[in-house]
C-alpha cells in the first residue's frame, strides 16, 4: 500500500462525512457504521506494525506532496517507533469510546459520532505530520471537534470548560506559529538564499539559531506543548475539561490529546532545539516534579471522581515530563511506554467512572460506598484498572513508572528520590478513593438498586484490562519498536547531554554510544528521503529539499 | 573482632524448566477460583487452593533435594524470557534456587499448604470462600516469585504483589470499613517501604553501571559490592533496608502489622507471622554482599533489630487481645532475625526464621482454633480453662509457647540461642543484653497469654462456655503437625557444643556463608545457661502472678505506673505518625487546591479574561454614538499622528 | 493614443453600463428588480473581462492612471465581490422592505470608484475614485429611508467621510506646493532629491500625515475607526456586506500605493507609526469586539482587527509583504462576504437576526447555515486549514522576513482573543438549543453565494497557489526600483 | 511683499475656523457647511501652491474639487433631509440611536 498513512488519516474523515448523510433517525446503522469506519484505521495501524523496519531510527512511509511551495511547506508524513505506538493507541480507544457512546450518548447521537471520527482524523493527522506546518494545521484543528464534544455532550458548567480548553491550548499554541514561521525562515537564511523557506523537519534539524533565539523559540515551543502536556502551573483547565466532557470525550482527552503534548517534546522541541532542551532539562524536571506531587496531594481532597482521576492525569504526565528531560535511554523509553501506559489505565478509569455516572448520574464519591457488594465485577474491574494506575508490578504502570524513575534518578539525584514519593502518594489518593466508594457498608440507598455492568460496557473495558495485564507481563514488542527511534532523538542531544551529564558528575551514558551505533543518516539535509516516484510527483519549483536518494515508500 | 570474611563459593549453575511453575500452580488456582469459583462450590474451591500449593510443594522438594544433594554451591536456575530491556537496563525473569531459597520455599509452601488446609475448616461458614482462597492462592504465588527471583526488578514484583494480597486479605471483611482502612494502612505503610526498596536498587545499579556492569542481579551485587564506592554502597543498602523495615514491620514502619490483625486468623498465620514478613530479613540475608561492603548499614540493621525486639516485647506485656499480643511477638522475633543479621550471623538468621514460621504459625493457629471455639471471643481477659474444652489445641498451643519461650531441647532454644550467641562472638554486647532481656519478656508474656488462656476458670459468659468445642479434624490437624515441627525443628542446627554438627548452618554456607562463633566451649555453655534462666524467670514469674487470674496486670500497673498505660496503647505511636504526616498532608493538600490551584492559577487565568473584558468594556464605550465626538477623536488622532511623525523623524535623524 | 483609449476603456464602459442600469430600472416593472441585478452582475463581469484584456504597464493620461497587474486584481476582486453583494440583495432588498431600483447601479458606481482608486497613479485621481465610492455608499447606507438607524449611519458615514477627504485633500494641496506634482512616481523623485530641512520638513510631515489619515479613515484604523461599527450595524446587511469587503479594498490600494510609492523616501519615519498603527487597530477591535452582543457590531470591530493584520502587511512593506496583503484582502472578502451572506439569508422584514442571541441553535434548525457560518468564523480566527490562516501565515511570514518579529506575536496572541468572540459564535449557534420561533428558511440566492464564499474559503486555505501566485505577480511592479 | 507663505497660512486659518466649526456647532448643516469651508481652504492652498510653482496644474485641480463638493453637497443635503423627515431635528448630538 503506497500511500498507507494517508489513507490512515483520511479514513475517519471520509467515514464522518458519510455518517453525516445517515438520516437521524437510524441509530443502529449510525453505530455500526461508526464503529466499521473506526476498524478501518486499525487494520492499516496492524497492517504498517507488520510492515515497520524497527532497526531503523528514521522516518519510514514518506509521503511527500507540494502543498504550499511559496512556503516551502508541503504535506510531508512519515511515522518512527514513538508516532507509531501513539498511533496504535489512538486507533486502539477509538472503536473502545464509539461502542461507549451508544450506551452514554443520548441527544444529538450523530453529531457525536462524526465530532469523534474528525478528531481521530485530526489526532492520527498529527501524530503522522513531519512537516512543521503541517503539524500545526492539525495541532490546531484538533481542538475544534474536542472543543465541540465538550461544549455540545458536556456537564453543567461545559461551556466554561470547553472555552477554557479552547483558550488555553491556543494562548499556548499561537506564539508558536510564530516561532515555526522564524525557524522556517532562518533555515532559508542559513542555505544561502534568503527567499527559500522550508517547513520540512529534516530540513530544519540543522538550522542553526543564535542562542537567543534558540532560546525564545525553544520557550514558545515549550509554552504549546507544556499546556497540552498539561505541566504544573498551566493544567488547570484539565480538571474543568473532564469533569465537563462526556464518557467517551474525557476517554480520548486522557488517551490521547494529552500525549500530543510530550510527543511534542520528543518530535519537535528535544531534536530542534537540543542546547536549549538540554539547558532548561533542570527547571523542566523540576516542574514535573512539582506536578507529580501537586497533583497527587490535590487529588487527595477532591470529592468528584472525574476530578481526582484528572489530578491523577497531572500527576502521571508529570511522570512522564521526567522521563523526557532525564534524556536518558531508559527514561525516554519509559516515558513513551508510561504515555501508553496512561493512556490504556486512564481511558479504562474514565470508562468505569462513566458505567456509574450514567447510572447515578453523580461523580460525588460521597454519594457511593460499599458498591463491592451490589456490583462485584464492576469492583474488579476497577480494582485491576487502579493497581494498573498506580504501578503494581505485573501490571502496565509499573514497567513506565519503573523505567522513568530509574533514568530519573540517573538524572538528578534529588528528582528521582521527590518523584518515587510521587509513587506512594499516587496509591494513597486511589486506594482512599477506592475504599470511600468500594468498601464499607452501603450507605446511600439509591446505590442498592444498581445494576453490575452490562455487555457492552464489559466489552469497552476488558479489552483495556488485557491490554494492561499484556503490556505488564511482556512488553519488549512495544519496546523493540521503540527502541531505534529513541535512540535516534536522543542523538540529536546526545552531544549536550553528555556535556551535561559530565558536569553532573556521572559517568555520560551509555546512550551516547548507542546513539551513534544506530544507523542514522545524520546529514540534517537527507534525514527524510522521498519516495521513488512519490503518490503524487513533487512540485518542479520545490528546491527546498532536493529528492533524496533512495526512496523508503514500498 | 569481626567474625571472618565470609567466603562464597563458586556457584554451579544446573539449568532446569521447572522451577517456573512453582509460582504458576497458584496462579492457575487463582484464574480458576475467579472463573468457576461462584459456580462450582466450596468443596471443589477449597480442593483446588490446597492441590495448587500441594503441587508447588512437591516441585519445591524436588529443587530442595537437587541441591541438598548435588555439590556444596549448586544453583538450580530456570531462565523463563527477557521481561525489560531499556538502554543499560535489563531484567530477565529468571528463578533460582541455591541453598537459601531452598529453604524458604520449603517453609512457604510447606507452611503455606497447612494453613490452606486449616483455613477450609476456619472459613467454612463465610459466603465469600472463593475470593478468599484467589487471594490466598495469589499471595502464595507472589511470595515464591519473590523467593525464587535472581535479582532485584523480579524480587520487587513478588514484594509489592504480595503487599497487595495483604491489603486484600486484611480488607477482606471490606464491609467493616476499620478493617477496609487496616488493610489501606498496610498496603501504604509497605508502599513507603518500597519506595526506599526502588531508589536502593537505582543507587546500586548505576553505581554498577559507573564499574561497567549495570545488572541487577543478586549474584553480581553480591561478587561487585566491595568495589562499589563506598557511598554508595552505603546508601543503597540503608534504602534497602527502609524497603526490608516496611516489609518486615521494624521500627518506623511496624504501626501496620497490629492493625493487621483485622483480617482472618489463618491470614495472620501466613502472611503476618510465617512468609511476608521474613521476606526483609530473606533480602537482607541475599544481598548480604552488599551490606557487608557497608559495615556501618550492618550495624544498623543491628541495632534497629535489637530496639524492635525490646520495645515490641514490652507492648507485648500489656495487650489484652490474644492476636495483639502474638502480633506483637511476631514483631519482637522479626527483631531477633534483623539482630542475628546485624551481627553477621546469617545462616542463625535464616534458622530462626524457618523454626518462627513454624511456632508462630502454630500459636496464631492456635488462637484462631480458639477464637472459633469461643465464637469470636478474642479478649483474654474474658477466657480462661479452655484447656478442659479443647485438649488438642491446649496441648499445642502450650507447645507453642515453650518453643517460642526458648526452653531447651525445642526449635525456639536452638535457633534463639545461636542468635544469642553469635551477638556475643561478635563482640556486640549491648545487642546481646537487650536479646536476653527480651528473651526473659518474651517468655513472661508468652506465658501470661497462655495462663489466661487456657489456665483457671472461665471468666467470659457462660453462654459461650456453653457451646465452646474443639475444632474440627481440619484445623486440628495442621495444629499437630505444625506442633511436632515446632519441637523436632530446632534438631536441624544443633549446635557443636552439644553434640550435633549444626547441619542447617553447614548446609546455607554456600549461600551466606558459614560464620565460626570462635568461641570457647565453656562461654558457649555459660551463655546458653543464662539464656535458659531467662527464660525460666520469666516463665516462672508469669506463672506464679496469673495462675490467679488477669489481676495480676494491676499490680504491674501500680509497679509501673504510667508506663503501663503507655504500654498498653503501644505508646501510642499510630497517634504521633498521625498527627505528624497524615493529618499535615491532608491539611496541605486541601490548602494547595484552593490557594494554587483555585485562587492563584485560575485567579490569574479568570483575571487576564476579565482585564480584556473591562479594556474592551471601556473602549466600547468610547463610540458614544454623537457624531461630533467621533470628528473630535479623528482631529486628536490628526494631533497625534503629526506628533508621532516629528518624533519619529527626530529619533530616526537623530538615531 | 490607442493606449490612452484602451486603458480608459473598460472604464467608459462601465461607467456607460452603471446609466443604463438606471435608465433600464425606470422601466422595469417588477418591484424585486431582478432584471436589473442581474444586468449589473453582467456589467461587472464584462468590465472585469475588459480590464483583464486591456491590462498595460505603462500609466496614461499624463500617467494619472495605469491599468496595471496590481489595478486589474483589485479590479477583479472589486468586481466579484460588488457581483456577490448584489447577488445577496435580490431577496434581502424585497424582505427589508427597500423598493429601490437604484440600488444596484448605485453599488455599479461604487465599485467603479474603487476600481479608479486602485488604477490610480496620481494623488487626484485617487482623490476623485475615494470620492465615487463615498457618494454611492454614503446613499446606499442610507437607502432604507424610513428606517431612522439607516438614516443615522448614512449621516454619520457622510459627515466623517467628508471631514476625511477634506483632510486629504488639503495634505494633497501641501504634498503638492512642496513637489510640484500630484502624480506619485514624481512626487517620490521629488521627496528623495532635495532635502528639506526645517521647517520645510515639518510642513511635510504635516502633509503626509493628511494624506495617511484620509485613507486610515477609509480602511477605519484606529483612532479614525469610530465611524465603522455605528454604519455597519446601522446600514443594511448586503451594503454593510459591500462596505466591510470591496470599500476596504480599494482604501488598502490606494493606501498602499500612496504609502509605497509617493511617500517611499519617508519609510524610515513612517515605519513606526504605521507599526504603532497596526498594534493598536489590531488589539483594539479584538478587544472590543469580546464585548459585542450585536453579530453586525461584532462584524465591524472584527474587520477592525483585520485592517490591522493588513496593516501588519503594510508596515512590512517589502514586495512579498505588498502581494501577502493583496492574497489576504482576497481571503478575507470571502470570509466576509459569506458571514454576511448567512445574515442576509435568514433575515426577514419583521424579524431581523443581528443578535448574536438569534443564532442560538442554529445548528438544529439550519444545519447548512450554521456549519458555513462555523466555517467561516474558524477561517476568520485562523484555524488552518482555511483561508484565513494562509492569509495570516503569509502576512506573518512576510513580516517576519522584514524584521518584525515582536508585531507578529502581538499579532498571534491577538488570533487567540479573537478566538474567544468568533469560537463564542460557534459556541451559541452549537451549543445553545433553538428559541420556539425558529428563524426562516434561508433565501435561495443568498445561500448559493454562501455556498460559494464556503467553497471558496476551503479552497483558499488548501490549494491557495493560484491566487497566492497572481497576488505575487501583480504587485511585482507596483514598487519603484 | 504678500508671498506664497501668506496665502498658506490664510488656508490653514481657514481650515482650523472649518474644522471648530464642525465640532462645536450642534446644527447638523452648519456642520456640512463647516466642512465644505475646509474644502475651500484647501483650494485655497492648491491656488498658492500652483501660483508659487508656476504651473496650471493647481487651478485645474481646484475645478476636480469643486465639481466633487458640489455633488458632495447634493449628496448630503439629500441625506440630511431624509433623517429630518423622520427625527425632526438636525441636532447631531440627538442622533445618536447607534452606540457602544
Amino acid at each position: 500500500m503506497r500511500n498507507a498513512l494517508s489513507l490512515l488519516v483520511l479514513t475517519p474523515a471520509i467515514g464522518a462525512l458519510l455518517l453525516g448523510a445517515v438520516p437521524n433517525g437510524a441509530e443502529a446503522l449510525m453505530r455500526r457504521l461508526s464503529l466499521a469506519v473506526s476498524l478501518v484505521p486499525l487494520a492499516i495501524c496492524v497492517w504498517i506494525w507488520s510492515v515497520f523496519d524497527t532497526s531503523r531510527g528514521d522516518f519510514q512511509l514518506v509521503e511527500r506532496v507540494g502543498w504550499l511551495p511559496q512556503f516551502g511547506a508541503s504535506y510531508m508524513v512519515g511515522i518512527d517507533g514513538i508516532s507509531l505506538l501513539l498511533i496504535a493507541l489512538t486507533v486502539v480507544l477509538t472503536p473502545i469510546v464509539l461502542i461507549a457512546a451508544a450506551g452514554s450518548v443520548h441527544h444529538r447521537f450523530k453529531g457525536y459520532l462524526v465530532a469523534m471520527l474528525m478528531l481521530e482524523s485530526t489526532m492520527l493527522g498529527s501524530l503522522v505530520a513531519i512537516d512543521l506546518l503541517l503539524f500545526y494545521v492539525f495541532w490546531e484543528l484538533m481542538l475544534v471537534p474536542m472543543f465541540l464534544i465538550i461544549g455540545i455532550w458536556g456537564g453543567e458548567r461545559r461551556v466554561y470548560a470547553s472555552i477554557k480548553f479552547l483558550l488555553f491550548t491556543m494562548v499556548g499554541s499561537l506564539p508558536m506559529l510564530a516561532a515555526i514561521i522564524y525557524l522556517a525562515m532562518q533555515h532559508g537564511v542559513g542555505a544561502g538564499q534568503v527567499g527559500n523557506l522550508s517547513f520540512a523537519l529534516g530540513d530544519l534539524y540543522g538550522t542553526h539559531l543564535s542562542p537567543v533565539a534558540a532560546q525564545a523559540c525553544f520557550l514558545a515551543f515549550f509554552l504549546a506543548f507544556a499546556v497540552k502536556v498539561p505541566m504544573f502551573p498551566l493544567h488547570t483547565w484539565l480538571p474543568d475539561a473532564h469533569v465537563e466532557a462526556p464518557t467517551g470525550g474525557s476517554v480520548i482527552l486522557a488517551g490521547v490529546l494529552l500525549k500530543m503534548g510530550t510527543y511534542g517534546f520528543l518530535r519537535f522541541a528535544l531534536p530542534l532545539f537540543p542546547e536549549a532542551m538540554v539547558a532548561a532539562s533542570y527547571w523542566i524536571g523540576a516542574l514535573a516534579v512539582i506536578g507529580i506531587v501537586y497533583g497527587a496531594l490535590v487529588a487527595m481532597v477532591q470529592p468528584d471522581m472525574k476530578k481526582l482521576v484528572a489530578y491523577s492525569s497531572v500527576s502521571h504526565l508529570g511522570f512522564v515530563m521526567l522521563g523526557i528531560v532525564s534524556l536518558n535511554t531508559a527514561g525516554v523509553e519509559g516515558a513513551v511506554y508510561q504515555m501508553l501506559n496512561h493512556g490504556v489505565s486512564t481511558g479504562a478509569l474514565f470508562l468505569l467512572v462513566g458505567v456509574v455516572y450514567e447510572r447515578r448520574h453523580t461523580r460525588l464519591i460521597a454519594e457511593y460506598g460499599g458498591l463491592w457488594k451490589q456490583l462485584p465485577v464492576y469492583a474488579v474491574c476497577f480494582l485491576v484498572v487502579m493497581l494498573s494506575s498506580i504501578g503494581l508490578p505485573g501490571l502496565n504502570g509499573f514497567v513506565g513508572e519503573f523505567l522513568i524513575l530509574l533514568g530519573a534518578f540517573r538524572f538528578n539525584h534529588a528528582l528521582g528520590a521527590v518523584a518515587a514519593s510521587g509513587v506512594v502518594l499516587g496509591a494513597a489518593y486511589m486506594l482512599w478513593m477506592y475504599q470511600r466508594v468500594m468498601f464499607g457498608p452501603v450507605t446511600n440507598e439509591k446505590n442498592l438498586k444498581l445494576t453490575d455492568m452490562t455487555r457492552r460496557e464489559l466489552a469497552t473495558v476488558l479489552p483495556l484490562i488485557a491490554l494492561a495485564f499484556v503490556m505488564g507481563v511482556y512488553p519488549r514488542p512495544f519496546f523493540d519498536v521503540m527502541r531505534a527511534s529513541v535512540a535516534t532523538t536522543l542523538a540529536h542531544a546526545s552531544k549536550a547531554t553528555a556535556a551535561r551529564d559530565l558536569a553532573a558528575g556521572n559517568q555520560p551514558t551509555a546512550h551516547a554510544a548507542a546513539g551513534a551505533s544506530i544507523r542514522v543518516r545524520e546529514s540534517p539535509r537527507h534525514v527524510v528521503a522521498e519516495p521513488e516516484g512519490g503518490g503524487a510527483a513533487a512540485p518542479a519549483e520545490d528546491s527546498a529539499v532536493p529528492a533524496a536518494g533512495n526512496g523508503e515508500a514500498h | 573482632m569481626h567474625a571472618a570474611a565470609t567466603e562464597v563459593t563458586a556457584s554451579l549453575p544446573i539449568a532446569v524448566s521447572y522451577l517456573r511453575y512453582i509460582p504458576l500452580a497458584p496462579l492457575v488456582g487463582v484464574l480458576f477460583h475467579v472463573a468457576l469459583g461462584y459456580r462450582l462450590g466450596r468443596r471443589a474451591v477449597g480442593l483446588v487452593a490446597c492441590a495448587a500449593v500441594a503441587v508447588s510443594f512437591a516441585l519445591a522438594a524436588k529443587a530442595f533435594l537437587t541441591v541438598l544433594g548435588s555439590a556444596a554451591g549448586t544453583v538450580v536456575t530456570d531462565n523463563v524470557y527477557q521481561w525489560l530491556s531499556s538502554g543499560e537496563f535489563t531484567a530477565n525473569v529468571t528463578f533460582s534456587v541455591d541453598a537459601l531459597s531452598s529453604v524458604m520455599i520449603m517453609v512457604v509452601t510447606g507452611v503455606g499448604f497447612l494453613i490452606h488446609l486449616y483455613s477450609i475448616g476456619y472459613m467454612a461458614h463465610e459466603e465469600d470462600y472463593a475470593r478468599f482462597f484467589a487471594y490466598l492462592n495469589l499471595f502464595t504465588a507472589a511470595m515464591l516469585v519473590l523467593v525464587l527471583a535472581d535479582n532485584l526488578p523480579l524480587m520487587f514484583v513478588g514484594w509489592e504483589g504480595v503487599g497487595l494480597c495483604s491489603y486484600l486479605l486484611i480488607g477482606f471483611w471490606y464491609t467493616d470499613p476499620e478493617k477496609a482502612s487496616a488493610g489501606k494502612k498496610a498496603f501504604l505503610v509497605n508502599r513507603i517501604g518500597d519506595a526506599g526498596f526502588v531508589l536502593g536498587a537505582f543507587t546500586i545499579f548505576w553505581a554498577l553501571v559507573d564499574l561497567g556492569q549495570g545488572s541487577l542481579t543478586f549474584a553480581t551485587i553480591n561478587a561487585r559490592a566491595a568495589e562499589l564506592p563506598a557511598w554508595a554502597s552505603l546508601a543503597g543498602a540503608l534504602l534497602l533496608f527502609v524497603g526490608a523495615t516496611g516489609k518486615s514491620a521494624q521500627i518506623p514502619l511496624y504501626v501496620w502489622l497490629p492493625d493487621a490483625m483485622a483480617g482472618p486468623t489463618p491470614v495472620s498465620a501466613l502472611i503476618h507471622a510465617a512468609t511476608m514478613v521474613t521476606a526483609g530479613v530473606y533480602m537482607v540475608a541475599r544481598l548480604h554482599g552488599l551490606f557487608e561492603a557497608a559495615p556501618a548499614a550492618l550495624q544498623v540493621v543491628g541495632i534497629v533489630g535489637a530496639a524492635t525486639a525490646l520495645l515490641a516485647a514490652t507492648i507485648g506485656i500489656a495487650q489484652t487481645d490474644i492476636k495483639k499480643v502474638l502480633a506483637y511477638s511476631t514483631v519482637s522475633q522479626l527483631g531477633y532475625m534483623f539482630l542475628a543479621l546485624g551481627v553477621g550471623a546469617y545462616g542463625a538468621g535464616i534458622f530462626h526464621v524457618m523454626t518462627h514460621a513454624f511456632f508462630k504459625a502454630l500459636l496464631f493457629l492456635g488462637a484462631g482454633s480458639v477464637i472459633h471455639g469461643l465464637h469470636d471471643e478474642q479478649d483474654i481477659r474474658r477466657m480462661g480453662g479452655v484447656a478442659q474444652k479443647m485438649p488438642i489445641t491446649h496441648a499445642t498451643f502450650a507447645l507453642g509457647v515453650l518453643a517460642i519461650a526458648g526452653v531447651p531441647g525445642l526449635s525456639g532454644f536452638f535457633s534463639k540461642d545461636e542468635i544469642l550467641a553469635s551477638a556475643y562472638a561478635g563482640g556486640h554486647f549491648g545487642l546481646w543484653i537487650c536479646g536476653v532481656l527480651g528473651a526473659s519478656i518474651t517468655a513472661f508474656y508468652m506465658t501470661r497469654l497462655y495462663v489466661l488462656t487456657f489456665r483457671g476458670k472461665f471468666r467470659g459468659d457462660h453462654h459461650k462456655w456453653d457451646h465452646a468445642h474443639e475444632s474440627p479434624i481440619q484445623m486440628t490437624l495442621p495444629l499437630m503437625v505444625l506442633a511436632a515441627l515446632a519441637v523436632v525443628g530446632g534438631y536441624v542446627g544443633v549446635p557443636e557444643v552439644l553434640g550435633g554438627n549444626n547441619a542447617f548452618a553447614e548446609y546455607l554456607a554456600p549461600s551466606v556463608g558459614h560464620h565460626q562463633l570462635g568461641l570457647a566451649a565453656g562461654t558457649e555453655l555459660m551463655l546458653m545457661g543464662i539464656s535458659v534462666a531467662a527464660a525460666l524467670t520469666g516463665i516462672g514469674l508469669a506463672w506464679v502472678m496469673y495462675s490467679k487470674g488477669p489481676d495480676a496486670d494491676l499490680i504491674l500497673k501500680n509497679k509501673l505506673g504510667g508506663l503501663y498505660q503507655q504500654m498498653r496503647e503501644a505508646y501510642n505511636i499510630d497517634a504521633v505518625y498521625d498527627a505528624l504526616v497524615v493529618q499535615p498532608l491532608m491539611r496541605a493538600s486541601d490548602a494547595l487546591w484552593h490557594s494554587v490551584d483555585v485562587r492563584v492559577i485560575d485567579g490569574v487565568a479568570n483575571g487576564t479574561a476579565a482585564a480584556v473584558n473591562s479594556a474592551g468594556e471601556g473602549w466600547r464605550r468610547w463610540s458614544t454614538g454623537n457624531v461630533q465626538h467621533y470628528m473630535l477623536t479623528v482631529l486628536v488622532g490628526v494631533a497625534a499622528l503629526i506628533l508621532a511623525l516629528t518624533l519619529s523623524s527626530l529619533i530616526g535623524v537623530a538615531g | 493614443m490607442t493606449q490612452a483609449i484602451n486603458s480608459g476603456l473598460p472604464l467608459i464602459v462601465a461607467c456607460s453600463w452603471a446609466l443604463l442600469l438606471i435608465v433600464v430600472e425606470m422601466f422595469s416593472g417588477d418591484r424585486r428588480f431582478v432584471g436589473v441585478a442581474w444586468m449589473g452582475v453582467i456589467g461587472l463581469a464584462v468590465t472585469a473581462a475588459m480590464s483583464v484584456h486591456y491590462a498595460s504597464v505603462p500609466a496614461v493620461y499624463g500617467n494619472a492612471l495605469a491599468l496595471d497587474g496590481y489595478a486589474v486584481y483589485f479590479n477583479l476582486l472589486a468586481c466579484t465581490l460588488g457581483a456577490a453583494a448584489m447577488l445577496l440583495s435580490i431577496d434581502y432588498l424585497g424582505d427589508a422592505g427597500i423598493v429601490r431600483g437604484e440600488y444596484y447601479s448605485l453599488m455599479f458606481f461604487a465599485v467603479i470608484g474603487v476600481v479608479i482608486m486602485a488604477a490610480a497613479t496620481d494623488l487626484i485621481v485617487m482623490f476623485i475614485g475615494l470620492e465615487t465610492m463615498s457618494m454611492a455608499v454614503y446613499v446606499l447606507a442610507g437607502i432604507r429611508k424610513s428606517d431612522l438607524r439607516s438614516n443615522e449611519a448614512a449621516l454619520k458615514y457622510f459627515l466623517l467621510g467628508a471631514l476625511a477627504s477634506a483632510l486629504l485633500l488639503y495634505g494633497v494641496a501641501l504634498l503638492y506646493t512642496i513637489t510640484g506634482s500630484t502624480v506619485l512616481a514624481d512626487v517620490s523623485k521629488a521627496l528623495s532629491d532635495t532635502q528639506h530641512a526645517g521647517a520645510d520638513h515639518l510642513v511635510l510631515l504635516l502633509a503626509t500625515g493628511l494624506v495617511l489619515i484620509g485613507f486610515g479613515f477609509k480602511i477605519a484604523a484606529v483612532p479614525f475607526h469610530l465611524w465603522a461599527p455605528d454604519v455597519y450595524e446601522g446600514a443594511p446587511t448586503t451594503v454593510t456586506a459591500f462596505m466591510a469587503t470591496a470599500v476596504k479594498a480599494g482604501g488598502f490600494a490606494a493606501l498602499m500605493r500612496t504609502v509605497l510609492v509617493a511617500l517611499a523616501p519617508m519609510r524610515a519615519e513612517l515605519a513606526p507609526v504605521l507599526w504603532g498603527a497596526a498594534a493598536v487597530t489590531m488589539t483594539l477591535g479584538n478587544v472590543v469586539a469580546l464585548r459585542q452582543t450585536s453579530l453586525k457590531r461584532m462584524l465591524a470591530y472584527s474587520s477592525i482587527a483585520h485592517t490591522g493584520y493588513l496593516l501588519v502587511g503594510v508596515t512590512a512593506g517589502t514586495n512579498e509583504a505588498g502581494s501577502s496583503v493583496l492574497f489576504y484582502l482576497a481571503a478575507y472578502g470571502a470570509m466576509n462576504i459569506g458571514a454576511f451572506g448567512v445574515m442576509a439569508a435568514l433575515a426577514r422584514r419583521g424579524r431581523g437576526c443581528e443578535k448574536i442571541s438569534d443564532f442560538s441553535g442554529l445548528a438544529q434548525t439550519h444545519p447548512a447555515m450554521a456549519c458555513a457560518m462555523a466555517l467561516f468564523m474558524l477561517s476568520l480566527t485562523g484555524i488552518p486549514p482555511l483561508g484565513g490562516f494562509v492569509g495570516k501565515l503569509y502576512v506573518f511570514t512576510a513580516a517576519m522576513h522584514a524584521g518584525l518579529v515582536w508585531l507578529v506575536v502581538i499579532a498571534a496572541l491577538n488570533s487567540v482573543v479573537s478566538a474567544a468572540y468568533y469560537l463564542g459564535v460557534v459556541r451559541t449557534m452549537y451549543f445553545d438549543n433553538a428559541p420556539a420561533d425558529v428563524l426562516p428558511p434561508a433565501r435561495p440566492y443568498a445561500a448559493v453565494v454562501v455556498a460559494v464564499a464556503a467553497v471558496v474559503t476551503i479552497l483558499l486555505g488548501v490549494a491557495p497557489s493560484p491566487v497566492l501566485g497572481s497576488a505575487a505577480r501583480a504587485f511585482s511592479k507596483v514598487l519603484l526600483g | 511683499m504678500i508671498g506664497t507663505v501668506h496665502y498658506l497660512a490664510l488656508s490653514a486659518v481657514l481650515f482650523s475656523i472649518g474644522a471648530v466649526g464642525a465640532v462645536v456647532r450642534r446644527n447638523v448643516i452648519i456642520i456640512f457647511m463647516s466642512i465644505e469651508l475646509m474644502l475651500n481652504a484647501a483650494n485655497l492652498a492648491f491656488v498658492a501652491g500652483s501660483n508659487s510653482l508656476g504651473s496650471m496644474n493647481g487651478q485645474s485641480i481646484v475645478f476636480f474639487v469643486m465639481t466633487v463638493a458640489a455633488a458632495e453637497a447634493a449628496v448630503g443635503l439629500a441625506v440630511i433631509l431624509a433623517l429630518f423627515r423622520n427625527r425632526q431635528t438636525v441636532a447631531a448630538d440627538e442622533i445618536a440611536l447607534l452606540k457602544w
